[in-house]
């Protein structure tokens, strides 16, 4: 077992991934958008269920649900407040459950795996889960930790809707 | 008085009128209709399975649905595409539970049936001391696809024996197939991984927008357009939409062209190696292809009937597959893959996978937003009330294409705002309906 | 032998015979009877929409179901209140995604049809060029809800141009409705926000109990009885349930008196305010109406067929409104709203919101409790063997009732304990079912 | 052409045909067969609800389903066993909602309505004032199981008044039966807490996998014998299949011995006292039972037509006990509950406690893939064109059994791999759901 | 981001919040009380999908699922045990899994905002959840701490069920 | 309300947890079963509903879902990779969301309750979930902390499936 960092140090930490995801939870985004470093890449891999590997996650040159920069997801919150991405307006009720937070430090940048359950509801009815973990890096900049890797593995090879949120 | 009183024959000769541009709604909701859809039309039509460059070595193997039958796509050890439902002859059994692999064999967890990777059943344990009346093995090998073909790459299957060829299936469409088929300098190569998400709505809501619906663009993809991603002279750009027999449609169609040009604006940015790539796609198409599919350089969008959507924008973008796979009267599957050019430069490559994840997956902006329309479509269309009202496909009823045009486009072709693609969908969705077993 | 021998119409014809106090378990989970009843039952009646202080300003609407089509009502800007299908007529897209709001026009995000708010077809976009034929606007206006009609504020809505005015559908029931309607000095105003939840039981289930069944709270609400927050002379206290033709039924009337008193001596621990307030409203009554409704005072609780439940305890209590809304034979979603008394001392409508959120909402004691009965009639009502039996409502069946007070009362009065009213209930049920279009 | 041409029975009559080795495979997910199944076979034969040592004292009672009935057991206060519908008789409401417990009465809390614990009407609330007709109680008492049976403390129950009794529906398996209840020197005892869980198949799946597939142990338990906890001689020991007439099946059944011997061999291992245990359940056998049967010394498994299915691996397991509860045609709960022989040492029944969560359990191996055979088989039947193919039950067809052998053992005796139970299942299967009410 | 409070008060006041919803998933109703002020305000308010306002979320003077003082909670502890209550007789089993806490220091009370998951399964069948996240306001008494304020979003618009349980 | 431990020991236990899940999740078998102590006592009780006990937990001479040994626990895990554990074979993706920690130091070992819910997706389609929650007593041993007992408590009666995982 890997031994971690310090109980400080975790507190700090788990706190930013609190606040980062209030923000995508109140609507926030322009916040949200801060906490991301300009060299960003956020990557959420498909799942299958292959043979010879028994996680199925599928790669960066792969078919992905989504594979972004800095700029991209960007024009992804521009989108959002343009009115018209009726996929969110009215807005997704979105719940970011953020748990099991492990954390590793690299020569001064944060490696952090936590478990993510997001739980999503919509209109008069619909409500959903995505389940999975995530594997961020963090960073210590002028302004503060920011995030400047995201994977996204959701466990579900069936998503069950389109996905109009962030993780 | 009688509760059932109309059968779904009359309901569907009575309720869908395409020549009217009246559909009612009721086909997208009952659950009778439903059922006699997955015979009628998913065991009588060509259905597309996969891309060959999805099955490159002996043993390779993909999984699928065809209508709600679980099917296995593979090619054999004779080097053959082979095709056959998901499974076990003996007593049912699914006899592969992965998405792709490569397989020498398929063996049944249940008895341990074996089958070869042709779908033959090749052993049987303890079969000489069980079978006093002896087993015929042939007999009870992997029920095959009895048709299976490929065109340009692309695997379909069809259940039905009689069914006319897949050349004639897809007949005058191909013309507009070659176009992204013919451009790919390396040849399309599939991209690994399926995109899969549910979606509650009808599955015929995506195939009838995808076969001909330019209308919705500014207004269901209007964030877009107010962002400059989609030009906001989309709606007057001078394309076309085109019907074909058996049901297929497209639209986005520029035959006077102007997409190869703005490739080429796009490209003069990227640098040399790109603008070099463009030019020489067009020269691919002109030499192997004619000057009108040359100026027409990309296929838009569009649907196979029954229910293979596609897009190919531009040489910069990906070639996007759909399937809306039938799961319930209200209820589909959204299975996505998408193809690239071999021979494409990484850049451009690199590129077109990210237009995917902005627009076209799961997660993109069109995927996202068509799904809210599907959704509500069939949401707004259960109650009684609604379903005395009929869908309103009237665009174009009337309309009249330049001669000329015409002469120089296979096809039906209609206006860019027309909604004779979906009349076409209709009606022959309705023919395989009413005809039965006579089909195709 | 067949398996299917029995229309929907034989069953209902058998097994539903109010006159014996006997109802069949199948109609409560046979999913065609659900079909029918969607027909037969909710577009041919009255059903209830909402409060006209909803919708105070032009522009002003909320959305709501009717069965299981959605719907939207609206002030337009000729301050008429109107009401329409929420699903667009060109292609089904529903065109409000909102609970309420204020729109001058609700534009469809499929392709961009606007209407405006009163349902009218206001602009197409392109429309000139798409329709050679040209589109008739009217004609692709929102489905309107034919008959729209307001009593004390309470708008209902019926989908059946020929049925009777809403007036004489209320028929008698109006005597008491104007008790609540009318002590209000204010006016009833609706308190912002409906709840919602789902419930697995037959939308028949509630709505008969609330029609009339006062037998049930000692034990379901035993809990509240055993705190002295229900009297414990609740089931003795000479109260009444009263049937109107229609369907309808309510429970809990006091005749006799008695209910303005206890308001009366909580009114004095509130203050002199509280006082004044409570003998107001009892002098509006006197004058405003009859010497029997202001000695009722209170409506206590009622199903205006088919299911619009209401409570109204006394008037420091808030009038309860309860749609059961059909989802399923075995489902439901339970909507609630509030109306309280504009001209009430603000302490008053404090503890009314305060009594709501502990015994009527979904948070409620008689809402949970209410609904585990609801849930596990329903659960219990599903087996073969089950639907054997049918449900027993023989209380009262035979009962004779006092001349003089029958002629006090408007309706058919029963005591207190009876279940006439659920028996008046099935018996309009059944009549609907078997009529069909020729109702109400 | 119709769309619904053929009726369940024409389906049936023409796919089920258990002589050829062939089931149709609409029969598993035909909604109307499901709803056929739940009359002519669940309220047409004899049920296994528990075990008469669940119910030791006066009070004691538990509840469980017959087919989709919720019903209660219990011991009346005469100390008789007691069965009845879980519905209360006035409306509906389920009147016990707990798994398990002891009680005097069951008091209704939708209105109050009494039950004693034998099922009789006890009190009304207010009843002399409320039914001026009279209410008979004895006619509203909960539904009696009409038919309540036990044999060798399995209490068994059938609605059908006019059934064979128990024991002649048991017929030659009580031979087999006896061999686990005679063994028990001490008499089996329920252990206390059933387990349940979901399983998305349809339930004759497993219920006929029980009845006597022993051929598919090798490849769906393939783990357990590769890591020596199941014999890799498993398929080759000289076992036998027997059939029954009213569907029932079994399997492992060893009559030339060897499980006595096997279970010597561990309790040598175990120490004296249970060498001495083992001995003694086998001269037991001796004493009370025959040689045939002493030599056979455990069941193996099988499956009691419908839906019960059992182990008894020998005397260091504890007897399983399987309900395959319907949950609609392609759902079901399975429930599970075991005996041991209460005089057994304590090593042994602490032994037969851990074998059974590591192997028959929810969470056992073979619990564990026996479903995922029994869903994936119902997922891959689904579909238009495996419907067109039949299930094969051929193995065995044409086989001889040595008459020797056949005179020994009751029932009709098949080889260690056959599917002549299956067969057998089918056929009677086929008898319930065409002979209708004449049935069994 | 605001910066929390330390580990050290951040530990206190978790466990603090897994004690007491402990004590509602233990069912032990009369000592979970205990942890409320006398002048405690617990309020659960109506979601709903409206324009203007992308969270939807009703005020106090709009309907509300509860709306409670510390009287009308003992009210409601007091009726389940009566035995008669019975929505929950037998009891639901509740789990309510805590996650992202982020406290704020005021003035001597603590502004505690945590996303909830209360799962709730019952009698033979009936599983579902509620999702949400609470604002708390926790005082510190002689007691030790104590809620005075709760606030629970429910991101649902729709209920999966009638309320009987407390979050 | 219990003091529990200081927020180092709850962050070296948090860890702990948090880590051993990840093995489950992950697939590391092997490395999992180096976590628990020799004489571990695995134990998944029975849950129902029963009067007299509103908890309707079922003992350990009960019916039992596991009760398990470390030696019957290696067994299990070397059936998983014999790769004819078909219910496992393609494996399962599983997600340990552990929350609500709360630990109590009893002369040398710790007592830890958590919530757990256990999110599993299967083959193309199939999503469920089993919650409830954990008593564990973990020692400190000369490879560091190992879990000693483990207790299960699901508070589904009805499981959404046959049990494939380990909790
Ligand atoms: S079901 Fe495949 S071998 Fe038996
Ligand atoms: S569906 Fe509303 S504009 Fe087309
Ligand atoms: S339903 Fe049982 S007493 Fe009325
Ligand atoms: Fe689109
Ligand atoms: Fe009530
Ligand atoms: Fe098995």
């Amino acid at each position: 077992m890997k031994t971690g960092v310090s109980p400080e140090l975790q507190h700090e930490i788990e706190q930013f991934l609190y606040y980062e995801s209030s923000l995508l939870d109140d609507g926030k985004f322009d916040e949200w958008l801060t906490l991301l470093t300009a060299d960003l890449h956020y990557f959420v891999p498909v799942r299958e269920t292959l043979e010879n590997t028994e996680l199925g996650v599928r790669g960066t040159n792969d078919v992905a649900l989504m594979n972004d920069q800095k700029e991209s997801l960007e024009l992804r919150v521009a989108r959002l407040k343009t009115g018209l991405a009726h996929a969110e307006t009215p807005r997704s009720r979105t719940r970011h459950n953020i748990s099991n937070v492990m954390i590793e430090e690299q020569s001064g940048t944060y490696a952090v795996r936590c478990n993510i359950q997001v739980s999503v509801s919509r209109l008069e009815k619909t409500e959903f889960n995505f389940y999975g973990y995530r594997l961020d890096t963090l960073r210590r900049t002028e302004q503060g930790l920011k995030v400047s890797q995201r994977k996204v593995v959701l466990d579900q090879t069936l998503l069950p809707r389109a996905i109009s949120i962030f993780f | 008085m009688n509760s059932q009183s109309r059968s779904i024959e009359d309901i569907i000769r009575a309720d869908v009128t395409p020549a009217l541009g009246l559909i009612g709604r009721k086909i997208f909701t009952n659950p009778e209709i439903y059922r006699a859809e997955l015979d009628r039309v998913f065991t009588k039509n060509w259905l597309f399975l996969g891309h060959e460059s999805q099955l490159e070595s002996p043993g390779d193997f993909f999984t699928n649905y065809m209508g709600e039958d679980p099917v296995i796509v593979t090619r054999g050890k004779d080097n053959n595409i082979h095709g056959f439902l998901n499974s076990c002859l003996h007593r049912g059994m699914k006899v592969c539970r992965l998405d792709a692999g490569n397989a020498r064999a398929f063996t049944c967890i249940y008895h341990g049936w074996t089958y070869d990777n042709a779908g033959n059943l090749a052993s049987v344990p303890h079969e000489d001391r069980i079978y006093p009346n002896k087993l015929d093995r042939q007999k009870w090998s992997l029920v095959k696809i009895p048709k299976l073909q490929s065109y340009g790459g692309f695997i379909f299957g069809c259940w039905d024996e009689h069914c006319v060829s897949l050349e004639d299936y897809l007949g005058d469409l191909k013309f507009y197939l070659d176009i992204f088929i013919e451009r790919a300098l390396g040849g399309l190569q599939a991209v690994s991984g399926r995109q899969r998400y549910e979606c509650d709505a009808n599955w015929k809501i995506p195939a009838d927008n995808f076969a001909g619906d330019d209308y919705h663009v500014p207004w269901t993809h209007g964030s877009y357009m107010k962002l400059g991603v989609v030009s906001d002279q989309y709606i007057d750009l001078p394309c076309k939409t085109v019907a074909f027999p058996y049901g297929h449609g497209i639209g986005d169609i520029s035959p006077g062209g102007g997409v190869y040009e703005a490739d080429l604006a796009i490209a003069e940015q990227m640098g040399p190696e790109v603008v070099e790539y463009i030019k020489a796609s067009q020269a691919r198409l002109q030499k192997k292809l004619s000057a009108v599919q040359a100026k027409i350089y990309a296929f838009g969008h569009g649907n196979i009937f029954p229910n293979l959507s596609l897009n190919d924008f531009s040489a910069l973008w990906p070639v996007g597959l759909y399937w809306w796979h039938p799961k319930g009267p209200e209820n589909m599957e959204v299975w996505q893959m998408i193809l690239i050019d071999k021979g494409a430069p990484e850049a451009v490559n690199q590129m077109a996978l990210a237009k995917f994840t902005h627009v076209q997956s799961a997660a993109g902006a069109f995927g996202q937003d068509d799904s809210e329309n599907f959704e509500q479509v069939t949401q707004a269309t259960r109650g009684v009330i609604a379903q005395q009202s009929s869908f309103n496909y009237q665009i174009g009823l009337g309309s009249v294409i330049d001669d000329e045009l015409q002469r120089q486009l296979p096809g039906e072709v209609g206006p860019r705002i027309s909604e004779h693609c979906q009349r076409n969908f209709y009606q022959y969705w309705k023919d395989c309906m009413l005809r039965g077993d006579q089909l195709p």
